[in-house]
């Protein structure tokens, strides 16, 4: 069946409720109005006001009480009703909820989804890509798929994980991309990258939105002769080190693309650890493509000088590929 | 509702009330001057939501203030020049009362170089220092903590000038609204706290927001008076706020007025509102703050029908103008997508040669 | 100060009440039951300030609830077993009544593998799912919603039980507080909130914490009920926390308790608090929950002089006991720094040949 | 005059506050007690209330209110009374205080003071050190300080920025490190790194109380003919990227140190760039050295292993040195 990455999700955590009674929603607005983005369509009717709880205006108390009711053999998803949203529940992330198991033996089998990404002439404040403040805090879990298949199997992966999964949704995929989904229950492995296009020449690794910008630039490419493989991380935290590492051994060379701010993103994680481990391999440095250092800015032609896409990766990947 | 307040002579004598002293009529010339605000921002807002929204020519999401005008024009024409006003989201009245261009707020929508923010933020996540006007983050209820440091140094200062906050009954369950509203309660900080209790956050209904009857309700906890108006009565408003500008400025800390009123719209441009029972559209329609003010100055011959609707030909014409001006505009140049992150550096002082 | 309040019959016959039932004098068994773990809580958390920490064999900072015993052992044995604690950093009585065994407190307070954390984390910041008793974070409040979450949790899974959670008059001015609350009184979810109001925040007195006279000023803006009670007697602690859990297990929701008290030491181990006037430590002295148990006790004849004196010797022993374990207890395995961060992936299926 | 790292931060906030009436500070328990840390200790009877404020348990209203009194012309400097707590104030940090300048050209001119880092038995909850994700964060910038001399230049430098600047104290360097500080005014400027040894074989890149391990393996190295340079950034945002380029340039090899945790820290960035800026000068692998992924552990011997230290440092040192 082709279903819009949004349909994925929403089927991913349908499924997940039919399947187990402790799974449970909640958030601002995911009930009657089914969800800013209506990922929660048609749930609170099937599944009640119990398993689909409208909050109030409160973040922290949102993802505070994902974790208490976790602690009670739930496994509570809790949306933000945009990731942008998700630095008013900060301290609960990444002090409560990360650091139970270690400290106390105490699970926290939560899902805190987050709505990111730009491309939507959102603005500052509805387009943030947060991602790695969340992949510097040991003990949670970063998803962000790129597909329909892998957002609807990470999702279900994520909601059955026994630990606290930060699941990215990019808001520029919800309606814009489409795929194939199973009809029978799946699951995509949380710390697994993907092959998402072979190649030979370069690897790009990137994830998300981004995904779709590395496969058109690779369309190009191929035109002039250039291969270009692109691993999609599909989970941020753990990072599937061995996926990256055989690719960049593979092509020798590797570009880390990511439509967050350059400086401390995810992508000086990936390129140290390529440079650290694979250093023999490289035939040429390992660069970066991200969204330059500076707040999302909303006016479009602001928007679009702002966001990566296929001619920024195209140019560097031509000067690599000759390097 | 509240009836109208008659104004007392002895706060129309307030150096902070609005500039009527001297009027022969001061109640007719400031009802008038609700009625153009009020019909500005509804203008305004119409324009950009009914029109230009769907035309597609403006950018992102739009919130718009229908229904509630009356609580920003009210509570701002209290406000001194300096006062320091943090508007919400349905507050564009308070944009025009301190002298921002209709155009400005055109161009703000549409993305434009001449819109407040330069297209770099939206609608209206608008602001300027030098009216004095602090642009919000869309975190409901972040300006609240804001607000209170800015009161705090205005009081450091021994200024005489006070800040008004403005913000929903949704925005009343963050942590931040709390937490500003102690600080500032603690500090005695000059700070008068406007709620537009419009009885739903987006999709939410009060009674999922809070289980108080009242947001009035929480200024107890806070050590501090609150009072409940009519937020379709701009006369109320305007009495009240100004009662509590006065608690402000005497030092003697914050002040909470919860109006209530109704979203005549969705939350926003993309929203019909399906949730909200068609009784309440009915109820509050009948209440509309614009309709009321005429019917007061028409009844106490404050102005004429035929003076009325040439004040509403006038917004027309100033809003044409606007649209027009805004649609001409450019937008931003790209290459200044890196500018003003910082500060920029100083330019390097010039080198002299050492004698 | 509150007079101590007669049990009532009916209070009494709860089967969420202490287990008295069947005992021939249920009020004598209960106050020895007070008097014990107020005296088990005070005796180990004086050698761990006054003994241990001043030898260096405690690792941290220290936090202990001096004079303030009668509020976490007051409320924590109006908890049926099953419920749920959320103890605050002065409410180590609430980890004895759950059945931990001192030894575990004292290894956790030395960083020993045996301590309820197994040295992964601090004094006070332990907890057990087990014993349903979870660990704080630091961040002050931050429980709260985690607490409302879990009461959620049990109403929605139709349980009988109901969810306690502790925390300081300082907390109170913490967005999470306010979040968690409010969540929890729309959710009208089972939750019973103990403040001791201690009158101080580290260093910082009521009146720069808060512009309201009580902590229970600010329930009514949550729309659930609050008592204020004197929370240096363990009976009026009891007596009010179980009217609060039958409010919530009837399924009223969330009920605020304030005890007045006064945190009878400084902040911390390394603090003397010289800020707090000297007049207040002999005001405060003068009420010790323990002293005034013992007088209660003695008064109407629970117990003779010796008999309590037999109880503390008892205590004291126990108390060296555990710490002589804990001192020879040994410290966690460096090699397990990074195990539990995640889980474990669980081992590879056997690969079964394919035929 | 010889004072200690602590003594250095409270003079520099001292003469500021000499100097200009507009800085005035705010936190908890920083009047009548002088601070948790005893840096504002004095503040109170010199300066009063109102310009020592006293403020309930609330980071987030303390970060507010500083960024609110900044925009009426003040220079608030606001402390949490540990790193740990920042994330309470997260979302004014990086959703206020980051953007104005950007959005609508408010410069939000404050400092918040940050006690960070281990070595203290602190636990979880009193020894982080999150640095990186503010330098994730355009529009603030990130200030670690290893000397008394930096600590107090760069704190008057701080104060005197027009933009918002997050001042991270190593806990454990407080008292336990002294250094000459002029008696004469002088400032630090922000975004300059330092070259604290120099040296010929192999570059260390740290900050804060790693530039004390790292002179520390400097020392060892030397007696063994390895030349370590040691550079100190001081300031993690803006990155002062030519003085790491130069130094990695002149010697070929280069590691790069923290004690926050190594996923998404920011010796990711600082080796990313490296290898994309400095790829050809580069002889062998660029290393990090950092704190394992877990929450930061409260036994001794726990947070011994935890902690970087010198004889790791040697370790990839002399590896790499033989490279
Ligand atoms: C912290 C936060 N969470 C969620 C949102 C998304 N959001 C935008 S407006 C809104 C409803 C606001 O309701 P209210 O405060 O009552 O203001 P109103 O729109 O009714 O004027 C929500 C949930 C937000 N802006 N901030
Ligand atoms: C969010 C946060 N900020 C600061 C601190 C540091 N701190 C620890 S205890 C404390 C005072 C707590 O006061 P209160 O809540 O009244 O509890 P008490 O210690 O008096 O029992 C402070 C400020 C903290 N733990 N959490
Ligand atoms: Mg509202
Ligand atoms: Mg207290």
């Amino acid at each position: 069946m082709q279903v819009t990455y949004l349909e994925a999700i929403r089927q991913g955590i349908w499924e997940e409720m039919e399947r187990d009674p402790s799974v449970f929603l909640l958030g601002e607005d995911i009930g009657v109005y089914g969800g800013a983005f209506k990922v929660t369509a048609g749930m609170l009717d099937r599944f009640g006001e119990e398993r689909v709880v409208d909050t109030p205006i409160s973040e922290s108390a949102i993802v505070g009480a994902a974790i208490g009711a976790s602690f009670m053999g739930m496994r509570p998803v809790a949306e933000m009703q945009f990731a942008d949203f998700i630095s008013c529940g900060f301290d609960q992330i990444v002090n409560f909820a990360a650091k139970c198991r270690y400290r106390w033996n105490a699970p926290v089998p939560i899902v805190v989804r987050a709505p990111s990404g730009g491309g939507i002439h959102g603005g500052p404040f509805h387009s943030q890509n947060p991602e790695a403040w969340f992949v510097h805090t040991p003990g949670l879990k970063v998803v962000q798929p790129s597909t329909a298949y892998d957002a609807k199997g990470l999702m279900k992966a994520a909601i059955r994980d026994n630990d606290p999964v930060i699941f990215f949704e990019h808001k520029a995929l919800y309606r814009r991309i489409k795929g194939e989904v199973p009809s029978a229950d799946y699951t995509v492995p949380l710390g697994k990258a993907t092959i998402f296009r072979e190649g030979r020449h370069l690897s790009v690794i990137t994830y998300g939105a981004m995904v779709h910008v590395a496969a058109e630039a690779a369309e190009i490419l191929e035109q002039e002769g250039i291969s270009m493989e692109i691993v999609d991380l599909r989970t941020l935290l753990p990072i599937d080190e061995e996926t990256v590492l055989a690719s960049v051994r593979k092509t020798s060379k590797a570009i880390v693309l990511h439509e967050a701010t350059l400086t401390g993103g995810v992508g000086g994680e990936i390129s140290a650890r390529i440079t650290e481990k694979a250093f023999e391999y490289l035939d040429g440095p390992v660069l970066r493509i991200a969204a330059p250092d500076t707040p999302v800015p909303y006016s479009p032609p602001l928007e679009e000088a702002f966001l990566p896409n296929a001619g920024k990766l195209l140019e560097k990947a031509r000067w690599l590929v000759r390097y | 509702m509240a009836a109208l307040k008659p104004v007392s002579p002895m706060a129309l004598a307030s150096p902070q009330r609005c500039d009527t002293a001297g009027v022969a009529n001061p109640e007719a010339a400031l009802s008038r001057r609700f009625l153009y605000y009020m019909s500005l921002m509804r203008e305004a807002e119409d324009r950009i939501e009914r029109k230009l929204y769907r035309q597609g020519k403006i950018v992102g999401g739009v919130y718009v203030g229908r229904g509630q005008e009356a609580i920003c024009v009210g509570a701002g024409l209290v406000a001194a020049p300096q006062d320091v006003l943090f508007p919400s989201h349905r507050d564009l009245g308070l944009f025009f009362i301190r002298g921002v261009e209709p155009r400005e707020v055109f161009a703000q929508y549409m993305g434009r170089a001449g819109g407040l923010t330069q297209g770099r933020d939206a609608n209206m996540h608008m602001g300027d220092l030098n009216r004095r006007i602090v642009a919000i983050i869309s975190a409901m209820a972040a300006a609240v903590p804001v607000a209170a440091g800015a009161a705090m140094a205005l009081k450091q200062q021994r200024s005489p000038n006070i800040v008004f906050v403005f913000f929903g009954d949704g925005a009343t369950s963050r942590g931040d609204w709390h937490e500003g509203i102690n600080l500032a309660a603690v500090q005695k900080a000059p700070l008068v706290l406007i709620c537009n209790n419009n009885q739903y956050a987006y999709s939410t209904p009060l009674d999922k927001q809070m289980a108080c009857r009242d947001v009035a309700d929480r200024a107890p906890g806070y050590g501090i008076p609150a009072e409940i108006v009519d937020g379709n009565d701009a006369w109320a408003v305007y009495e009240a706020t100004h009662r509590a500008a006065e608690h402000a400025r005497q030092g003697l800390g914050p002040y909470l007025i919860e109006c209530k009123t109704f979203r005549m719209t969705g939350h926003s441009a993309h929203d019909a509102g399906d949730y909200v029972p068609k009784d309440r559209w009915q109820e509050w329609g009948a209440k509309d703050p614009i309709v009321r003010m005429e019917q007061l100055m028409l009844e106490r011959g404050y102005a004429s029908r035929q003076q009325l609707d040439d004040l509403h030909a006038e917004i027309r014409g100033q809003v044409d103008e606007a649209v027009a001006w805004a649609e001409a505009s450019p937008f931003p140049d790209p290459s200044t997508l890196t500018d003003n992150v910082y500060e920029p550096a100083p330019a390097p002082a010039p080198t002299v040669e050492k004698a």
